[in-house]
Parts: C-alpha cells; structure tokens; sequence
C-alpha cells in the first residue's frame, strides 16, 4: 500500500520528491556505512544536495534558496526517512538555521550567509541545550559579555545536531543582566576547526541516528562580532525561538509520520513473506490486527499531519496545533515502531533489517524539539 | 516485595555487594566487555565460579550448591540487575536442564561440572525458516556408521563463540508428525564441520548463525533418546521461561532504579523532574508492575520447586510474559524519561532498552506466551 | 476551546446547526425524563422534527427530502450528542433506512415512502441482527418464502433501533435456497402494533442510549408484497448492505467524534470550576496532561474525520478508509470518556453529571455497526 | 495462583457453595434486589451472620472468629466473585477498625457485636468539597453542654441508608493545620438533626448525602480521642486499600470468567470467538493481570498480618491501583468481547463494568494512590 499524494502536493513537487529519492538511494545511502564508523556525514555531500538545490528549497531564490514553501522541506524530510538515512543533518540545516536567518538576520548578514547555507558550501547548526538545561531554557548559562564590538562567548553545549561538521552555528547565550527569558540572546558565528575560543566536543555516541553529528561544543572567550546578535538587539532569543519552534515541531512530527509509514510498510512486506507454522505470518490474526491497528494509525496521523502542513503552508500553525502534532505523531511513530519490530520476532533486532534502525532512529523523536511533556503542558494552557 | 528466606536473602545480599564491587561502574563494565561489544567476561564469571555461585540449582552428586527454581533465578535477577557481563548464563542453566534429566552419566559430570567450574554451554535449536515453531526443523541429523552426519543452518545461538558444547536439536527422521523424529546432540566446541558466525544486532555480540556442513557426531552424543527432542525440550520449558522472566525483572529494575535516580536529581524548571504528577505517576505505575513480576516470577518458581515435573504451561508463559514486557516498558519510558541522556550511550539506559526489547521475542514471542495461556483456559 | 468550524461546513450548514441545537434542547432534552422511563422517544417529536425540515435532509426535494448532503446529516448528529439527546433515532432513520430505499427502491415505492420518512410521519428501522448472527451476516436465519405476490417472513431479530416506535421496516432475511450470503435480501415492510404476523418484543434495557428503543422482533408469516424486495431480485441484500455500510460506519465514527469533543468540554469546564487541595483540579499536573492529550486526540480524531467527511461528499469513502473511522473513533471516544469520567471523581458516577451518560451511551459505538474487531480485519484486508 | 491454607480454601469453598446455591442466577439476584436496584440484602446477609462469616477479622473478646486482614480479603474477594449483594460489607468491615483501636469498650461492644450479627455500618469523611482531600473537612462539630452540635453537609456516604451507625469524622477546631482538629463520632442511626437522602449513580442505591443540622452527639459519641480523626484515619488505610482490592479482585476474576464463557459458547463465522488469535490474546493478558492483583493483594494482606500496626502506604496503594484498574479492564474488555449482550443489562457484564468503573474513584482515586506510590519513592 503506497501513500496516496497528500493534498498539498502537486507534480512539481512530486519532481522533487523523485529527485530527492534518488539523491538518497543512490548518493548517500552508499556512503552510510561510512558516516557510521566515522560518526558524521560527509560534507561533500552537502555541497552535493545544493548543486541538486536539494537546501534551502523554501528560502528565496533571491538568496540563492529554491523559492519553495515548506511544502519542498516536507518532501525533502519524507524522502529521507523513506531511504532509511539517519545521517545528514538537512532537517536543521534547511528548517531550522535558515530560517532563524532568514527570519531575524539584516539584509546583508542574510545575502552572505543564506547562499552559502543553500549551496551546502556551509553546514548550519544551533546550539540551544546546556547540561543543565533541556527543555527549559530559563536555566541556559552560555554568556555573551560584551566586548568593544564583539561578543566574547563562554560556556558549554550539548547534543548539538551537526556538531562536528558544522560552518555556522546560532548560539543561544545569556547577555546583559536581565534574568529569565528576557536575557536570552541568539548570536551567530562563523566558526572552523581552527577558530579560537571554539571547541568542538565528543561526538555522542547514540542509541540510534548513527553517522549524524550530536556534539558537545565548547566556547571560551570566542569572539563574535556584536552585529552578529540575531534581531539587531539583545534580549530577542526566547521570543525568537518560540516564534520558530512550530515549523521545527511540525518538522519533527513530519519525520515521525515518514518513520511511521515505512515501518509499516516494511512490516506489512515482511510477514507477507515470512512464513511460520506453515503459512504467512500475515495470516495469523493477531499479525492481522496488529498491522491494521498500525495502518490506522499512519492514515489518522496523516490526515492530521496534511493538515497541521496546509495550516503551515497558509502561515496559521498556532503553537498549540504544532505542539500536538509533535507529541501525538511522534508518540504513535514509537507505539509503531515497537509494535513493527515485535512483529519482526529476532529479525526486528538485526542490524541487517531496517526495522531495527528505524526503532532506535525514532525513539530519540519524541525528546528532541521540546520533550513531549512539555508539549503537552502547552496544550494544556491552551484549554 | 517478595518474601525471601534468610538463605535466599542472604545469597541475594552476596551477588548484589559483589556486583557493586566489581561491576558498579560503568568502566567497570566496559574493562569487562571491551566497550560493551561483549556481552560476557569469562575472568569476571570464572570469580563467580570460584564462589560456588555456578552451581546454584546442580545437584550435590555433580558438585553443585543443590537448590532450585527459585534459586536459579534469584541468581539471574540479581547479576542481571547488578549488570554483571556474565551474558552466558542464562542459556547454560537453561541447557543444564536436558543434561540432567536425560544425558548419560558421563555427559552430566562433562557438562554440569564444567557449568560449575564457569564454563558455558549454548543451545542451537531456531533455523532461519523455524523460530517460534521449533516443530519446523530441518537440520537433518542423518544415521551413518557409529553416528550422525549433521547438514543444514541454525541460527540465533546464543553462546555459540563461547561454548563448551552446543546443544543441538536436530531431525532425524521426516515420518510422523512434524513434532516428532527430532533428536538431541551434545556437540563439542571445535567439532569438525561445524562453523560459527556471530550476527550483528542492537544487542552488540550476542548470537551466532551456526552452519553444519556433513559434520560427523558419534553416537555417544546423543542426548537422551532419538527421535525425543520434542518432549525433553517440552520438559525444560519451565526453567527456560521462568529464567528469562528472573533475568529481566533485574534489568528491568535496574533500569526503574537508574531512572529514579535521574529524575530525583535532575532540575528543570528550578524542581527535581521527579516532583512532576507526570513523572511521579508514570513512576508509581512502574514501582507496581515491577512488584507484580516479582511476585508472580517466585510464586511459579515456588511452584516449580514444589513439583519439578509439573508442566506449568500457564504460569511459566505468565511469567515471561509478564516480566519481559514490563522490563520493556520501564526502560522505554525511563529512556523517555532521561530526555536526551536515555538516548546517550554514556547513560545505561539505552543499553537496558536494547537489552529489554528483544526480551519479548526469544524464548517464544509474547505472541507465543499468549497463545499457551489461551490455551490453557480451553480457547 | 470551541471546535473550529470544519473546513467542509458553510454559512447554510450552520444555521441547520443552529436550528438542530434548538429542537434538541428545548424540544427534546424536557422530554428525555419520560423517553427513558417508556423507554422509547415520542414519536410526536419525529413528526416535529419533520416540520422543521431536520429529517432526511440528504434525500432529493422530490422526494420529500432536504436536498442536501450528508453534511446536513453530520450537523444533525454532531448537535444531537452536543445536546446530550440519548433518545431519537435519527442516525438509523435518515441515514442509513431512508438511504436504502433511496439507492434501491422502485421510483413508485420511493415516492410512497420517502416522503413519510422525511416529515417524521413514519419511523423507519432495519433489522439485521439475529441471536445467532451479530457480525457475521452468513448466519441469517429469517427465512422469507415466496408465496404468489407475497412473501411469508418467519423469523426473529434483535437489537433494533427504533424496534418499538418504526412504522417502516427493513428485514434482512433469507429468500430461496442460495447459501450463504448469496440467498440474502433485504425486503421493506410496513408495520403497526396490529400488522398480522409481527410482533415487537420486549424493549432491550441496556447500559447506555437509555430512551431510545432497542428491541427484539418476532415474525411469524408475516405478509409482505413480492415487490418489496429492495432492488427488485431476490440475493442482492449482502451487496446492497455492503455499499451502504461505509456511510452508515461514518455515522458511527461521527456519534462518536461529537462524543469526544462533548467529553472535554465538559471536563474542561469541571476541572477547572472544581477544586481539591486548594486549588482547581485543572491545576494538578495529572489533570493538565491528561485533557492535553484527550484535547489532541481531539484535534487529530476531528482532522481524520474531516477528511473521511469530504471523502463521502465527493463519492470517494472506500471501505477500508470506513472501516478505519468506525474503529478508531470509537475507540478514542471511549477511551477518553472513561478519561474524563476519572476526573471527574465520583462525580462522573452521578447521574446529575452527563459525563456518566456520555460513558455509558458511548460505549456501543464500538461494537454496533460491525464490531471493532471486524472493522480491523477489514482494514487488514486492504494491506 | 496464590497458595491458600487448608482452612482458607475451606473458607473460600463454603462461600463459593453459598453464592452459587443462593445468588447463582439472575432470578436469585434479582429477588434479593429489587430487580438490581438495591446493593445489599440484609436477609441474605443475616444467613451469613448465621454461618459467622460476619465475624471474620473481628478479635474472639468481641464474638468474632479472629483471623486477620487475608481472612476479611478472602471473604470481600469471594463474596464479590459471588454477586452476593452483600455492598455493605466492605463499608462495615473497614468501619469496624476505628472501633476497635480506638473506641471504647462499650462502642467495642455495640458495634462489633451488631457487626457479627449482620448488622451494617457507615463512615461519613466526604464533603462536597472535600473528596480525595479530607483535610478540607467543613462539617463543623461545636462543643456544647455534655457534647457536640454537628452542622454540614456530607457526601458519597455509602451504607448509610441501612447502618446502625455512622462513623462521622467533623471539624472540631480550626486552630492548626488542615489535618488537625478532626473528631470522629459514632452517630447512631435516627439521632434527630441527621437526614440521609440517596444519591443516583450508574450503580443503583448506593451512596447518600448526609445532611447535620444542629444534631446533638453527647461526650460518649466520641470514637478516640478529640482532634484526633486524622491519625485515626490514617492508621486504618491499610485494610480500606486492601478490601476494597479484595472485592475488585473478586468482581474482575468475575468478568473474566463471564466473558471466557461467553466467548467459548459464542459462535461467529462457524467458531467460537473465543478461538480467535485476537481474543485469545486479549484474554490471555487479562488472566495474566489477575494473577498479579491476586499475588499482590494477598501478600499486601500477609504484610499486615505479620505486623498489623505498620503503616503500608506504598503496598496497600499498589494493591488497591492494580486490583482496580485491572477490574475496570476486564470489564471494559469483557464488555466489547461480548459484543451487543455485553451491552444488555441481561447479561451481567454491564453491571461489573458499572462496579468496576467506579471503584477507581473512591477510597483515593487512582491518582491519589499513585502519588502516595511515589511519595514513598521520595518522589
């Protein structure tokens, strides 16, 4: 059972989503392997998808984006998780960094730092989380002091996506004296292997998402310049990033719907094939129900998802839709998965089967973007 | 919240001190198990020998402690909640049972003494084509001159790499049922035709495809009566479920005590996640079903003591149910409840998930556990 | 939170919704007391919501009918659970008897009864199950045996809606000697307290849906005209239900859909008017997360619904895409109406509370209809 | 699956010949209840007396039979499993602890006595604004010549309708915290000032607002001492918890058995539907979750037999979780295996799903319990 087009398609998406395809199967998947052992994705296969102008399709061309919406975003993500790449960091560069720029960054910052994000010249990263924070981010403690015309930055991050191969970075740090939300600033730095003051941690070593980058990062007295201050002025961070956040919880729901779906669809494959007490294990009932309790779920999450996307794409996702859609799609991708897996018996748990990965891969979906506690408090509020 | 004798309690008292002694850290565990690719150190087994702890549940005439069920098990759940890398014990006491009720004198003192002087042993029965439904074996043991001539591809054998003897089930003869004409071997480490390969899994090393390739084994090592697997396997499933059962209900609440402990001493929001009604809930739900295993875990293997003859098809399948679903759920939730630490390799965590997960699969599926219970009751 | 208008709703739709509303709460809801201890609605109230043109809304003008589509039958649900109307027997009577005679009759017998069923002056029914049926279908055992222009229709049925009030009636019987479904036909019947060979058994007392009539029926050669066979041949009943069933599961999934959003509405209000501890239930973090994800539920039942809406309208529901509705929003309503009965406290016990009502009422929406189980194999059948 | 003594399943036997003898069919039932209107008939519940079942856990001094927290679980669970409209022996076996702590000789001896004799009694805690939060106690007890004049209003009273008594707990001061400055009060059934008016519930006639209005209790009236509700209260959780447990147990293992017979005899499609992979599993799990409420309850009741002054607020909350919830699950299952006739009221399953539903709520709601849970997890 192959997905209907969702209603936000046309056939020039359906285009990109071809080419998106056959970048992943054919381009990156080979390279896995590699980026598992090495435990980062190469970066000539950034600058790969920007000559494909696979990056940025949903900035403007005028800043060498595709011109898109977040339709060819949503085509790109799908694409990914249908090929079964848990490598390249495109979800954060595309969704998240380059529009943090394209949102707050002044006319000149984005002519030079947009086109080198669309060409893959520059990987993007952000570097919100602390070891004492997580989803609250009153407790952030990265300070910015002010410096003449720079920022000196000190302080410490972690599980920061494109950690290691990351060009740019936004950083999150606390500037001036007012406590709270309200000193929190998003700076951005241009920063290499060689840039003082910056430091480049640990890859960590996950339970899944093997050969993505998640780091720990370190600054000490790293110079920034001060125009590089997000907005123009300090103290904009916190309402900078709730005003972001719904496009990277729909981001994150729309990577759980893909997941969802091709964990039944390999499932469904599977025991269609795979044979025990003499016939299919698709024959037996409880492989029946199972399955179709798990169909169900990917045609009720889809349903919602198309919708929580044309919301977006019409520019009305409120924060309490986003917020479900990122707690409910990524809980019932988790609930899938596991039940997938299961179904699988011992070759859920070989690395051979794609199942395995999808169910490590998945799991860490429902923490990263806000947890989905903290998702649900906000749906609460909004009651 | 089981109730344990002295004895029993002062056992459980020795492993726990021990574990927290030898492998309470996590460099501990990864000296041990180079990184955590191993899932068993043969030095830290060979001190667990030397305290007489291997031959819990062996009887005295083959130089073991005696004991039973219950022993067994609390020997399990404890190593297993101490994290102790002794991976190979489980199938060695499971795969002591058919020795020492149907193998000849000489392959008890071989095989059980060795068990007790911290060797171990490993069971080859799943094919790539007969998981849950062992009936469907196709491994031909074929009758020649003094012996059998073994061809065909087992798979999921645990122990394979470290094993003093695999014990294989393998068919014999194609008429009757598909339950009948199977037939045990003890196959010593090395025998010629006989290769194994480990299989790569979220586990790390774990199991082993084992191929058998006109592989010749003399008479001698027929375990119990040819043709009768079918029943000396039946025989051994109570001990088989119930130590699984024992194994995960230490994991899981290592795992339920791992998380405890995080949420207690993590912050957000200026409060220890913990205090959240969210987390407390989920938690108290956890602290219940664990308690439940438990009790239901010993009170089978109460019953197995009482009568080891019993098939306790209901209660054993119970019992495994119980316990390997419920350590799936604690670690799936305390990894939730880690945020991005559960998902760290540095946390434990992640480790008890992928220890849990596959808990509902070996040892006959949840479907499979499931489908006795019903059973049982005349469905 | 007020649901949002759905996207296939319009100005007119609403003010059906408008005047729905107001027949059921000022009309309906001062007489439920009596329905329930009779047992059975007042069949003045059909007859009155005829007048108001709020029956048979989707059945042509030429027949007496609104012209309209299932939308207006949705309204017409949706506001029947929002007023907490147990009673009425509409979703039976317009959606699915009416239907029948419409897609199946002979235009004669379609301008004799469908206008009677569109002013409310006659009740319509189907009967289908027997004791010894239930989902299976196969083992009907209502014999009717062709008789000249008659058939003689000897058997009995039980849980039907609307048995003790309907003046029209569909049997589900067994005509000739084809086996299985094959020998099925669906034959139309006009009945009164005095119709010779019918008899109206005892009004089933059950759970829930206290006040609308569920009955058993006895049939003992009861006469009915030859030409009564809908579709005019005999062994057409087994299709003839098949192409109407998912229309009538939609109806289910959308009793149950307004159940849902009537379930946290009320919870909602009463958590955050009750206190305990000294301050609102809706303050403890249980409370909060638990209405956050019965509101998400909500949201993502109403998106799938929507969907599964414009699907009908346009012709394009397929069975399975049915099947999916049926069981998993049914599920949900239960799931969260049990939810929010908990909090609710012992209050949700009370009879004074409707939450205890909306338990009880919604509970046989997962198995009337085709049981949950059986949707599940239908859905398993599409993979 | 938990091992009773001899003189347990004997105890256990005697009831269960009862039940089916007297409450076997609906025809009995509903004879006994005005067609299911009524929870408790005092005829049948004096035959029991006869039997002196009534006097299980009630010391020998007072003409009770001993025996301890498992005896007056095993009557509660049988009983229960029974349908023996018996619903006044919960409220009066848990009423009967305060009397015996704390009461005085003569409310010893009027209360236990009648108790032993059939007689029922109630406790009024609940407000109207204070449900799972006793502390929020209003109902005003003011000191007057010789006694207390009572003023308030008091809910979800069950029993109070046919009790000889009820066990008041009012305000006697406002000084300190929350918790302080309760009292109870023995209220003998008639004293003028006190009207009881019924409540209607999905369960029929079962609990009642009590209304006091200038209601006169002299000196003597006082159960313990003045002030001291709370502690009072607290010391009697233990056996509210578990027999409350003990009488879900009893109704869960009920609907489990209606729905096993009902799916066994129920043919769809040419079988039974209970031999369907999906039921059978459904059921399989259900089964699997008695026995864990059972091993639960019983050890919990064994704990506080072994030490009845110890507080057990993790156990007696894990038993009184897990026996309710699990109830309610076999009902809400049963209910959908037995399809439409789960749904008529001729069929009992819609009455074990009214029972079960409800008793997630009183004696602490779930939510309750699952923060004491983790409260002792220093949570």
């Amino acid at each position: 059972m192959t997905a209907a087009r969702s209603r936000w398609s046309s056939d020039e998406l359906e285009q990109v989503r071809n080419l998106a395809a056959s970048y992943f199967t054919k381009e990156v998947l080979p390279n896995v392997p590699k980026h598992v052992a090495q435990g980062y994705p190469d970066k000539a296969l950034y600058r790969r998808a920007g000559e494909l102008g696979l990056l940025c399709m949903s900035i403007p061309e005028a800043y060498g984006g595709g011109g898109g919406t977040f339709a060819h975003e949503a085509v790109l993500i799908e694409e990914q998780v249908r090929a079964g790449d848990p490598s390249m960091g495109f979800a954060v560069h595309c969704t998240i960094v380059a529009h943090y720029v394209l949102a707050y960054a002044s006319e000149a910052q984005k002519k030079r730092w947009l086109p080198k994000l669309a060409s893959g010249e520059w990987v993007g990263a952000i570097a919100m989380t602390e070891p004492g924070t997580g989803s609250d981010l009153q407790a952030i403690s990265t300070r910015a002091v002010r410096d003449g015309d720079f920022y000196r930055v000190s302080g410490s991050k972690t599980f920061i996506s494109n950690g290691r191969v990351c060009d740019f970075l936004i950083i999150a740090a606390r500037t001036g004296d007012a406590k709270g939300h309200a000193g929190i600033s998003l700076l951005c730095a241009e920063v290499s292997d060689t840039t003082p003051g910056f430091e480049r941690g640990r890859i960590l070593d996950k339970l899944g998402g093997k050969g993505q980058d998640t780091t720990e990062l370190f600054f000490d007295d790293l110079k920034i310049p001060a125009t590089n201050v997000l907005g123009g002025e300090e103290g904009q961070g916190f309402i900078q990033l709730m005003q972001q956040l719904p496009q990277e919880r729909l981001s994150t729901a729309l990577i759980a719907m893909a997941s969802l779906e091709r964990a039944v669809d390999l499932t469904v494959e599977y025991t269609k094939q795979r044979h025990a007490f003499g016939k299919p294990l698709f024959a037996l009932q409880n492989t029946r129900f199972e399955l179709a309790e798990c169909a169900t779920l990917r045609r009720v999450c889809r349903s919602f998802i198309d919708d929580c996307i044309e919301s977006h794409l019409k520019g009305g996702l409120d924060v309490t839709t986003a917020a479900m859609a990122k707690y409910w799609v990524t809980d019932q991708a988790c609930i899938v998965a596991d039940r997938c897996l299961q179904l699988f018996g011992g070759y859920g748990y070989m690395k051979e089967y794609p199942i395995a990965h999808l169910f490590a891969d998945t799991r860490v979906l429902r923490i990263l973007a806000g947890a989905n506690e903290v998702m649900k408090e906000l749906v609460a509020r909004s009651l | 919240m089981h109730a344990r004798t002295p004895e029993q309690a002062a056992f459980a008292a020795a492993i726990d001190a021990f574990c927290r002694a030898k492998t309470g850290t996590r460099a501990q565990r990864d000296a041990l198990t180079r990184n955590g690719t191993e899932a068993h150190s043969p030095p830290l087994y060979a001190q667990m020998a030397e305290l007489g702890w291997l031959g819990v549940g062996i009887p005295l005439e083959y130089g073991g402690s005696g004991g039973g069920m219950t022993d067994i098990c609390l020997f399990a759940e404890r190593t297993s909640y101490g994290l102790a890398p002794v991976g190979g014990y489980v199938t060695t006491a499971v795969a002591a049972g058919p020795y020492m009720k149907f193998g000849t004198r000489e392959q008890r003192e071989k095989v059980l003494g060795g068990i007790i002087r911290g060797r171990v042993e490993a069971i080859s029965i799943s094919e790539p084509g007969a998981g849950s439904d062992a009936a469907a074996i196709t491994c031909r043991a074929a009758r020649t001159s003094g012996g059998f001539v073994i061809n065909g591809q087992k798979t999921w054998c645990s122990n394979a790499h470290l094993a003093d003897h695999l014990l294989l089930v393998a068919r014999t003869s194609n008429s009757g049922s598909r339950h009948e004409g199977l037939t045990m071997f003890c196959v010593p480490a090395g025998t010629p035709g006989m290769e194994i390969r480990g299989i790569p899994t979220l586990g790390g090393k774990e199991v082993n495809d084992v191929y058998f390739t006109d592989c010749f084994l003399p008479e001698s090592t027929v375990v119990g009566a040819v043709d009768q697997a079918w029943p000396q396997l039946m025989a051994g499933l109570n001990s088989e479920r119930l130590i699984l059962a024992a194994s995960m209900l230490g994991r899981g609440r290592r795992a339920f005590d791992d998380a405890v402990a995080y949420v207690k001493e993590r912050k957000q929001f200026g409060k220890p996640v913990g205090s959240f009604q969210a987390l407390k809930h989920r938690i108290a739900d956890l602290a219940m079903e664990l308690d439940c295993c438990e009790l239901l875990l010993y009170r089978v293997a109460a019953m197995a003591d009482e009568a080891p003859e019993r098939m306790l098809p209901r209660e054993a399948s119970m019992a495994k149910l119980k316990a390997t679903e419920t350590a799936k759920r604690v670690a799936l939730e305390g990894m939730q409840m880690m945020g991005g630490y559960g998902y760290a390799l540095e946390y434990d965590m992640e480790s008890h998930l992928r220890a849990t997960v596959i808990s509902t699969v070996y040892g006959g599926t949840s479907e499979i556990q499931r489908d006795i219970i019903g059973k049982t009751l005349g469905l």
